[in-house]
């Protein structure tokens, strides 16, 4: 780990994603990571189960594009836009395969996801009371309180093969900042066999620990590190770019249906070789306006106590 | 925009919601209609009322109107920022959220809500979004209030699915899971406002909005809807309310 | 709460905390609150249940004063010294009074906070198996998991009546930055009743919403806000003073004796009217040789998406 | 000092210690005397030895000698400072620790340790500090170097208290409890270093420091102590390491 393990998505994903993988590519609707979706898209990978509470457009691309046979998830929507139609299609009409689906609520696959980081056999949740997820998902079960008249829900451990955790900066061993909405990076990363942090920029090992509070995720538990400048685009990276919007409607129109989908997937995903490529077939125009103001963290002194 | 009147139905929404935050501290809130309705609240009679966001944010202070939740302008200029799990263990577990706001596609005469599938589970008609918090804010949430259209294919007899428990079949049967919040309070439609029984829990018919009458409200609800012995008007959306809608909040229209 | 909740330490004191009440002062080695320890010696606070990972000097302290009747802890230790001598002194000879004690680890401690802070039942961890440590305490209970012939520990929910939480900075609201140890914090706080959040500095609010993820405690649980510049000393504050190790070093000599800390507790708490008169009591040019040099984490932007 | 050697009873712990950590990746560290030996160890044979503290620090890089865990200098300059919660859910519980350090003030022959008192609990002859997280260490850590002393009324037959579980009873009886971490591997002391057998778990004494006989050995143990048929020397210090130590790790000699 003190060894560099920078790496390219294309040899991250061929050496760490293997068909029939569990994956977590988590970000609650920033730091997605598409650049390593569409690695996994050209690279044919099958078969594999998804997780992630919010499926997002990420994973609506990787099932139209018949890499996934199974979906873990909490909750199913093109944020602020509305369905995702091609897991809908996947869902009520096995296009293009069957998609089995494993569902929770939000609360559910973050204590999965604490469960399988802290080696613990179960997590205690407060929910599904009178609910049917329970009825739609047997490893939703309810165990008594020790201390007296008290019940509550448990949810097994979740620990996915590879999670990718995209982040604005990390040195070459993986110590990465994270700031901004920092939903399940760090219990998906802890919980899985291996990491691959994908990240805007890489710094000097300096500059992580000039901060170290802000290390969301430790290289020593990071297997692989990607340069990957707009990885996480159509979604944002704070500080860095906003969601790309009109992206995230065009896909309402073009998920809509299957043969514009594999269009789409042909000439965004499939006919282009690299994330930079993608970059550079969008046209800088378009990142120049996600580019967002500054608004700088106050100074923060740690004291060199020597 | 409803052509007898100065207002839309969204509006309509928007105000009678903000106005049932009143005297409420902390709220759990989504984006569209409810940000709305939470910000007009704070604008008007609440100005200490406060948003967390399902995303993990406290006081945002966003520069633009959000466009999700996980909007990255109600991050900067925020009070904090957490991870999911603090969201979920600490404020929302830890019984910190006095009222969330909460829609479905379908609801029943407890309300208990449906937002995950039309149809059989197995082989879905059509694939709803599923729980995301909505399930663990139906129970821990202090309070509920549901904010829907008043549709007869919303208002049902039996849910397909049962995705957010609201008073579950009634009476004492929530209470009886050990379920911490109370349930919901009020159910805001366009049309009219449902309460619920103190004693059977079941929704009663207690505000109409103007132009409507009991038996346009019961046509659009599936079950013989109570209605409670004084029924009254709306208060419509005053001046100054849809003033700081269109104004300050919406002046884009997106959510009228 | 977007009032402003500035007060003394003396008014903190004295409406917060109640004879019989259950307190945690936390910060583990940093951040220990010693300002607010001696206000509420020099109010004669009776029968108090202190909860701390590590007694330290400020429990010790507060025990020889004869403010508690009862001690809910993990560990007894001067930290690179020795022993707490009064601490010791309670439970092996009742001086100055009996001293009830109730006894974890580290990390069922941390549990406590954590399903106090959240609601739970109880928390579940690995530890404690074959250990005596449950036949001296029996709110640790073993659970078997619902998935499978897998056993753990829990440990009940820990709420105290009062947290006083030191930070380097918060706004008038108690919003609060903290950096360094991060320690069990954000869950004493989150577990507590009340809330005093007790600061190095009082700043604008818009250097906290400059860097929300800084934020451990947010305004929203916070009852009394108390300026109080050098509250941790002799204990330390990141990036803002150091440790008085001299001062740990005395206190090994001094608790020794029941007498020799009565005259230190009359000298340096009971006959100071308050925080301010100790540290000029104590010196400038003490402070003088804590003060660290700098070290800034470097810029952070969240940018401006307007 | 030892006056007939060029090295303390502590430089022979601390060399020792370091050797042991050889191929270990993660350990989970105190400071004192551990911390000197995980250093040496990192300035010597394993450069690439990653150090976790129990106040939650990953990767530090102290500017000056620590005075405690929770020192500064330990935070500055640090990879990552986490919460207690992550430190003890995220990276002991969740697995990450190959190794880690140990001590108490008893001993018994399967390695179980006390922290805790001397003579009875409810009115202890010696209040001893407890476990702080040696308990939770102890089951967690993959496995577990003990380093004390080497004295009879601390070797003892029978424990006061069990604070920090080693092989319990012996045999299977750790494994059984379904305890993580594989348990104590070596206790490393001033004048021997102890072993434990495959099957029974039981302590056995396997090297003598220079100058030391079984016999010296055996009198410092309570118990009628196994003997290894192998017993060989301790290997003394190294000119390098103990350069290192006194030149760069502890040049006040604060813990010779």
């Amino acid at each position: 780990m003190s060894e560099s393990t920078l790496c390219t998505m294309n040899e991250a994903v061929d050496r760490f994603v293997q068909d029939g993988a569990t994956i977590a590519i988590e970000g609650f609707t920033a730091f997605i990571c598409f650049a390593a979706a569409h690695e996994i898209i050209r690279q044919k990978k099958k078969d594999l189960t998804l997780c992630r509470l919010t499926p997002d457009l990420i994973y609506d691309q990787m099932i139209a594009a018949g890499t996934a046979k199974k979906l873990v998830f909490s909750y199913l929507g093109n944020p602020g836009v509305g369905s995702l139609h091609c897991i809908r299609r996947a869902v009520e009409k096995d296009i293009p395969g069957a998609l089995e689906i494993e569902e929770y609520s939000h609360f559910g696959m973050v204590g999965r996801y604490i469960a399988g980081a802290s080696n613990l056999p179960f997590f205690p949740l407060r929910s599904y009371f009178g609910s049917d997820i329970i009825r739609a998902n047997d490893n939703i079960q309810f165990i008594e309180s020790p201390y007296g008249d008290d019940q509550v829900a448990v949810v097994p451990p979740l620990n996915p093969d590879v999670a990718f955790i995209h982040a604005q900066r990390a040195d070459i061993q993986g110590n990465a900042h994270i700031w901004g909405l920092i939903g399940v990076q760090k219990e998906a990363a802890f919980a899985s066999r291996k990491v691959i942090v994908v990240v805007e920029e890489i710094v000097e090992e300096s500059v992580i620990r000039h901060d170290p509070n802000r290390t969301l995720i430790p290289g020593l538990i990071v297997d692989a590190v990607v340069h990957e400048p707009f990885g996480a685009h159509p979604s944002y990276v704070q500080g860095y770019y906003d969601r790309d919007n009109p992206f995230y409607l065009d896909w309402d129109r073009i998920s809509r249906d299957h043969d514009l989908t594999e269009k789409w997937l042909n000439e965004w995903v499939l006919d282009v070789p690299d994330r930079a490529a993608y970059i550079e077939k969008l046209g800088s125009e378009r990142f120049d306006n996600l580019k967002p103001g500054e608004m700088l963290a106050g100074p923060v002194d740690y004291g060199l106590y020597s | 925009m409803n052509e007898t009147m100065n207002y839309s139905p969204a509006e309509m929404m928007i105000v009678s919601a903000s106005r049932a935050l009143r005297g409420s501290r902390v709220v759990f809130v989504g984006v569209g209609l409810p940000n709305i309705a939470c910000n007009l609240a704070r604008k008007s009679h609440s100005p200490t009322l406060e948003l967390v966001y399902e995303s993990g944010i406290f006081g945002a202070n966003p520069a633009r109107l959000p466009l999700s939740i996980g909007d990255p302008t109600l991050v900067s200029d925020s009070m904090s920022a957490v991870s999911m799990a603090d969201l979920f263990m600490l404020y929302l577990q830890g019984g910190l959220v006095n009222v969330a706001l909460l829609g479905g596609a379908q609801i029943d005469r407890f309300g208990n809500l449906n937002s995950t599938i039309i149809g059989p589970y197995e082989r879905p008609k059509v694939r709803l979004p599923g729980s995301g918090g909505a399930c663990e804010i139906a129970i821990n949430a202090q309070k509920v209030l549901i904010i829907m259209r008043l549709k007869k294919r919303a208002f049902v007899e039996k849910l397909d699915f049962l995705t957010s428990p609201g008073h579950l079949e009634g009476g004492d049967t929530r209470e009886n899971l050990g379920i911490p919040g109370e349930g919901p309070e009020l159910v805001i439609t366009d049309r009219a406002l449902f309460t619920f029984s103190k004693s059977t829990k079941e929704m009663t018919l207690s505000e109409l909005a103007p132009g409507e009458s009991v038996e346009s409200i019961k046509a659009e609800v599936s079950w013989p809807i109570h209605i409670s012995p004084d029924v009254k008007e709306m208060d419509p959306p005053g001046e100054e309310e849809l003033r700081i809608i269109r104004e300050e909040l919406d002046p884009d229209g997106m959510y009228r």
